[in-house]
């Protein structure tokens, strides 16, 4: 099964990257981007053939080392 | 003092801290693999900086795993020591030992520059050889230094005295807007904190890499010698 | 991949009417794909050096303290107390251009692997960047990622960038130079070489997994760029700083056994290039099992796999009994490792794939058959000397002039990106002297490291222009209190099959020559870099200029008696020599 | 508008964050795992109203600036 994790900054933490990559899109011409966030997907392969069950190990993967719920949230949707 | 450096992989700064702590102890340090499951008899551990796997994903995040720190997490609980220096100062926080996170650098360029650091409170292992407010030089060199924590945490380790050095100008001033003097961006221009019984100890630059007047300076050494001082068997 | 083999192929992969026909010559048939890629590679201006050769064995290569000249992976020089320093310079122009941050990340990579192979700790990395104007945004695109991609590699590996020099002009709009140096040490009685030895001993492989990056690298740096080479678009390869510090430290550990009896890092033109050269000086053969190598990829073909240039993979030959040792370590560090083939008394390399022999080569022909060229050159008269100069400013405003202009400014915004601290031995670090002086832990020694080349001279006069870029490195390892050593350069040039370019190209080897000889300054490795050239939108080229970028090296018997650049309170300022 | 850029490594190109985290994995045990690939998400803000006008706005950044074409490929999802 082909899982994708999505990790974003939570609401409220400062994403300096996104902040970065809006400045840069106004001076490159782009005037009507208002707000700009940055994440990361990590997509997974996993053995597992069954959904319920490759979401759930995603899922655990994902609070014990792909996010770090201090500053971050995460989101599993498993692709097929 | 006996202490133990622990090296990951990936870890670079571990000889720089080898020689600071061989500088103050006149003995070499134990090197500890990350994979070792068992932790000598030591008074001091340091995690040391570098890029522990790359820094890929987050840094900090997958040393924070290793089967060594579950060791070091037990040596926490008894009381431990233990010193984390930029990369070692992510894994603190990744493992949960220390609160907050640290963020991509405000500029999201690395920075490799002296900066100077105020000390906030004296009355520490880490920090009794200065005097409280006192203003030192050192190196720093990292990408991700940009200290973050959540209003309560931000809150109590203020109101509880644990931010231990503090980004400020040569004359003591502190600005966490002043991206001259607070160069990553750091909220409340935290450079280093400290646990609530003040045993753990992380900050981002290297005073390790300042304890010889033959490579800039010692204004780093007093960090060790006070180490040494504290901690007497 | 299914391609037919004939001249019209030879070409396209580089190779020239005759070269093919040499090749059909040596192989009395005609050759297997793998066979032909084997032999544009091994053949192509990067590898052989076939229009450099004649040229580059003018220059003076020896001294008492030199161990080893050109011709290994590095040069080696004795430094006193028992070490060895290593060091080399390399560019990776091309790649720059096309991945400015990957280009950089990888050309660092490359210089790096070539001195840790030869058994040497890398103790710092220094760089010399020519880039076009900084006011068009492709420039600036280009500096900040050739800028990051160093800094990114270099940083994480935890090797210092110690210093560097950086000019631009016009000239490198289209073609950036990156040029990049590492020095290590080792102890002089611990060298490790490249020439394979023991028949029947397994070849080994270890590092990264090898993939379809940058195939035909190596044949790619030798062609000039047109308009197309930013739509070709081969694929980039992608640095592993991560994996590189892994292979540092399990190289360094099985360095202190007595497993390796030869050991070379995969570079341009990866595995052909490395067991070539290995069987080569050694003088034996060797078979290959690609069944055995390490792939990324599924469905890899001999040819991509014998062509790949993924990096962050190095070749060895072990003592069969010290086999196991040696994977017990690269299994530490997490790292593959695999047997891929042993030597033979046959001189030939022989490539087999899924049981099937897909190249079987004559080494010796290989390599002396090799194309050398004797191209065509044209002088380019000296420039008149200047008749009477006059101030075209005031005093002050010429000094705010020069201190506003690019090739003056201060470099802060760069080193200030690049770790120059770690390890703990940078005792001068970028900006403080004219040479970056770094200390050898346990010794009293220090060395002195600059790198110069100032390419506007080499324009109006090559010979004078390459002298002086001796003589520049020279001065500022002698300012800091330094023993000039040893010198590696990196020559960058146009096209040489233009005699105007061919003529800038001997004319700056005599200057550096000359200077090199007068100063007892041996070179002792280097690079050559050619076709540096881009196809302007009217259809006619424009050269860089002339780059002859010298890195040298000097040594502090005590490294406390270090000057650097900072004035001393009550000090004199005395000038010395003619102004 | 709300438009979603997901930027990934090309096939075939190396992605060494990927293959760490893969290792990381297998060693925190999680054995299923067979392939891991990292990409990055760029979550833009627009003053667009129209979903086709912000697409068209969100590609032209992602080839300009949020993917590197030489080794990157992107796709934009309008999220509304
Ligand atoms: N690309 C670079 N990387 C690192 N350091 C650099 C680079 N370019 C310049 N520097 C450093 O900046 C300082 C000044 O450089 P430069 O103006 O070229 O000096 P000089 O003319 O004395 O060689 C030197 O210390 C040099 O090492």
């Amino acid at each position: 099964m082909k899982v994708r994790v999505t990790v974003m900054l939570k609401e409220g933490v400062l994403d300096p990257q996104g902040k970065a990559i809006g400045h840069a899109l106004h001076t490159l011409g782009f005037p009507g981007v208002e707000a700009v966030r940055v994440g990361k997907i990590i997509d997974l392969d996993l053995k597992s053939t069954d959904a319920q069950a490759a979401r759930a190990e995603a899922e655990k993967m994902a609070s014990e080392l792909l996010a770090n719920l201090v500053i971050e949230d995460f989101t599993v949707e498993v692709l097929g | 003092m006996k202490a133990a450096i622990v090296v990951f992989p990936g870890t670079n700064r571990e000889r720089d801290m080898a020689i600071a702590l061989r500088r103050v102890t006149g003995k070499a340090p134990v090197m500890l693999w990350h994979r070792d499951t068992e932790l000598p008899d030591v008074d001091l551990v340091v995690l040391p900086g570098g890029f522990s796997y790359g820094d890929y994903l987050r840094c900090g995040a997958m040393a924070a795993h290793s089967p060594i720190m579950s060791e070091i997490r037990a040596y926490a609980q008894k009381g431990g020591h233990i010193l984390g220096v930029c990369n070692g100062f992510q894994i603190l926080t990744e493992t949960g030992l220390l609160p907050g996170a640290l963020l991509r650098n405000a500029g999201l360029r690395f920075l490799s520059q002296d900066c100077t650091l105020r000390v906030e409170r004296n009355d520490t292992a880490f920090t009794h050889k200065w005097k409280k407010g006192d203003v030192f030089r050192t190196p720093m060199a990292h990408g991700d230094g940009n200290y973050t924590a959540d209003t309560r945490t931000l809150e109590q380790l203020e109101g509880e005295g644990l931010v231990a050095f503090r980004y400020a100008s040569a004359t003591g001033q502190a600005d966490e807007t002043d991206t001259l003097t607070n160069p990553n961006g750091s909220m409340n221009s935290i450079a280093g904190i400290l646990s609530q019984n003040t045993r753990i100890c992380g900050m981002m630059p290297h005073p390790e890499d300042l304890v010889d007047p033959l490579m800039g300076g010692e204004d780093g050494l007093p960090l060790f010698t006070g180490l040494v001082e504290a901690i007497v068997r | 991949m299914k391609k037919t083999v004939d001249e019209a192929l030879a070409q396209e992969f580089g190779l020239t009417s005759e070269e093919y026909a040499r090749v059909i010559d040596i192989m009395g048939r005609t050759p297997s794909l793998t066979e032909l890629g084997v032999f544009s590679v091994m053949w192509s201006e990067h590898c052989s050096y076939k229009s450099s050769r004649k040229w580059l064995r003018t220059l003076p290569t020896t001294a008492p303290w030199v161990i080893h000249g050109p011709g290994e992976n590095a040069g080696v020089v004795d430094i006193g107390e028992g070490y060895a320093a290593i060091f080399k310079m390399e560019s990776h122009n091309h790649p720059s251009f096309i991945e400015p941050y990957q280009g950089a990340a990888t050309g660092v990579g490359g210089i790096l692997r070539d001195v840790f192979t030869m058994g040497a700790r890398p103790v710092a990395n220094l760089n010399a960047l020519r880039f076009g104007s900084p006011e068009t945004p492709r420039t600036r695109q280009i500096i900040d990622g050739v800028v990051r991609g160093i800094g990114g590699y270099g940083n994480c590996v935890g090797v210092p960038t110690v210093g560097g020099e950086i000019n631009f002009h016009p000239a490198y709009d289209g073609n950036p130079l990156v040029n990049a140096m590492t020095v290590g040490i080792a102890r002089k009685d611990r060298i490790f070489l490249s020439a394979a030895a023991g028949i029947g001993n397994p070849v080994v492989y270890v590092g990264s997994r090898t993939g379809r990056d940058g195939i035909h690298g190596a044949t790619m740096s030798s062609a000039e760029f047109d308009e197309n080479a930013l739509a070709k678009r081969p694929t980039v390869q992608v640095g592993d700083p991560f994996i590189e510090k892994l292979l540092i430290e399990a190289c360094l550990e099985l360095m202190a056994t007595d497993a390796i009896v030869a050991i070379q890092d995969m570079g341009a033109a990866g595995l052909t290039s490395s067991s070539v050269e290995m069987a080569g000086k050694g003088g034996v053969g060797i078979d290959l099992n690609l069944d055995d190598v390490p792939q990324r990829e599924p469905g890899m073909t001999a040819y991509e796999m014998m062509l790949s240039e993924s990096q962050e993979r190095m070749l060895m030959v072990l003592k069969p009994e010290r086999t196991e040792v040696a994977r017990k370590i690269f299994e530490k560090w997490e790292l593959d490792f695999a047997i891929i083939g042993h030597l033979t008394d046959t001189g030939h390399i022989v490539v087999r794939h899924k049981g099937q022999v897909e190249a079987d080569i004559p080494l010796d022909p290989l390599a002396e058959q090799a194309p050398i060229y004797d191209r065509p050159a044209t002088r380019t008269a000296p420039p008149a000397p200047v008749a009477d100069i006059h101030a075209p400013l005031s005093l002050e405003d010429m000094l705010l002039k020069l201190v506003a202009s690019p090739d003056l400014a201060s470099r802060s915004w760069v080193w200030n990106q690049y770790d120059s601290t770690v390890g703990g031995q940078t005792v001068r670090r970028p900006g403080a002297a004219d040479a970056a002086i770094v200390k050898i832990e346990d010794t009293s020694l220090g060395l002195a490291l600059t790198t110069d080349c100032t390419p506007r001279y080499c324009q109006a006069d090559a010979k004078t222009g390459g002298a002086q870029a001796v003589a520049e490195a020279w001065r500022n390892i002698t300012a800091v209190g330094a023993r000039p050593l040893a010198v590696t350069d990196n020559l960058n040039f146009g096209n040489p099959e233009k005699p105007e370019i061919m003529g800038q190209f001997i004319a700056a080897i005599e200057g550096m020559g000359d200077a090199c000889r007068e100063l007892d300054f041996p070179v002792v490795s280097g690079n050559v870099s050619l076709y540096n050239e881009t196809r302007q939108p009217d259809g006619s080229t424009m050269s860089i200029l002339p780059t002859p970028a010298i890195g040298a090296l000097g040594v502090l018997e005590d490294v406390n008696k270090a000057i650097g650049l900072a004035m001393q309170d009550n000090a004199d300022i005395v000038l010395i020599g003619d102004t």
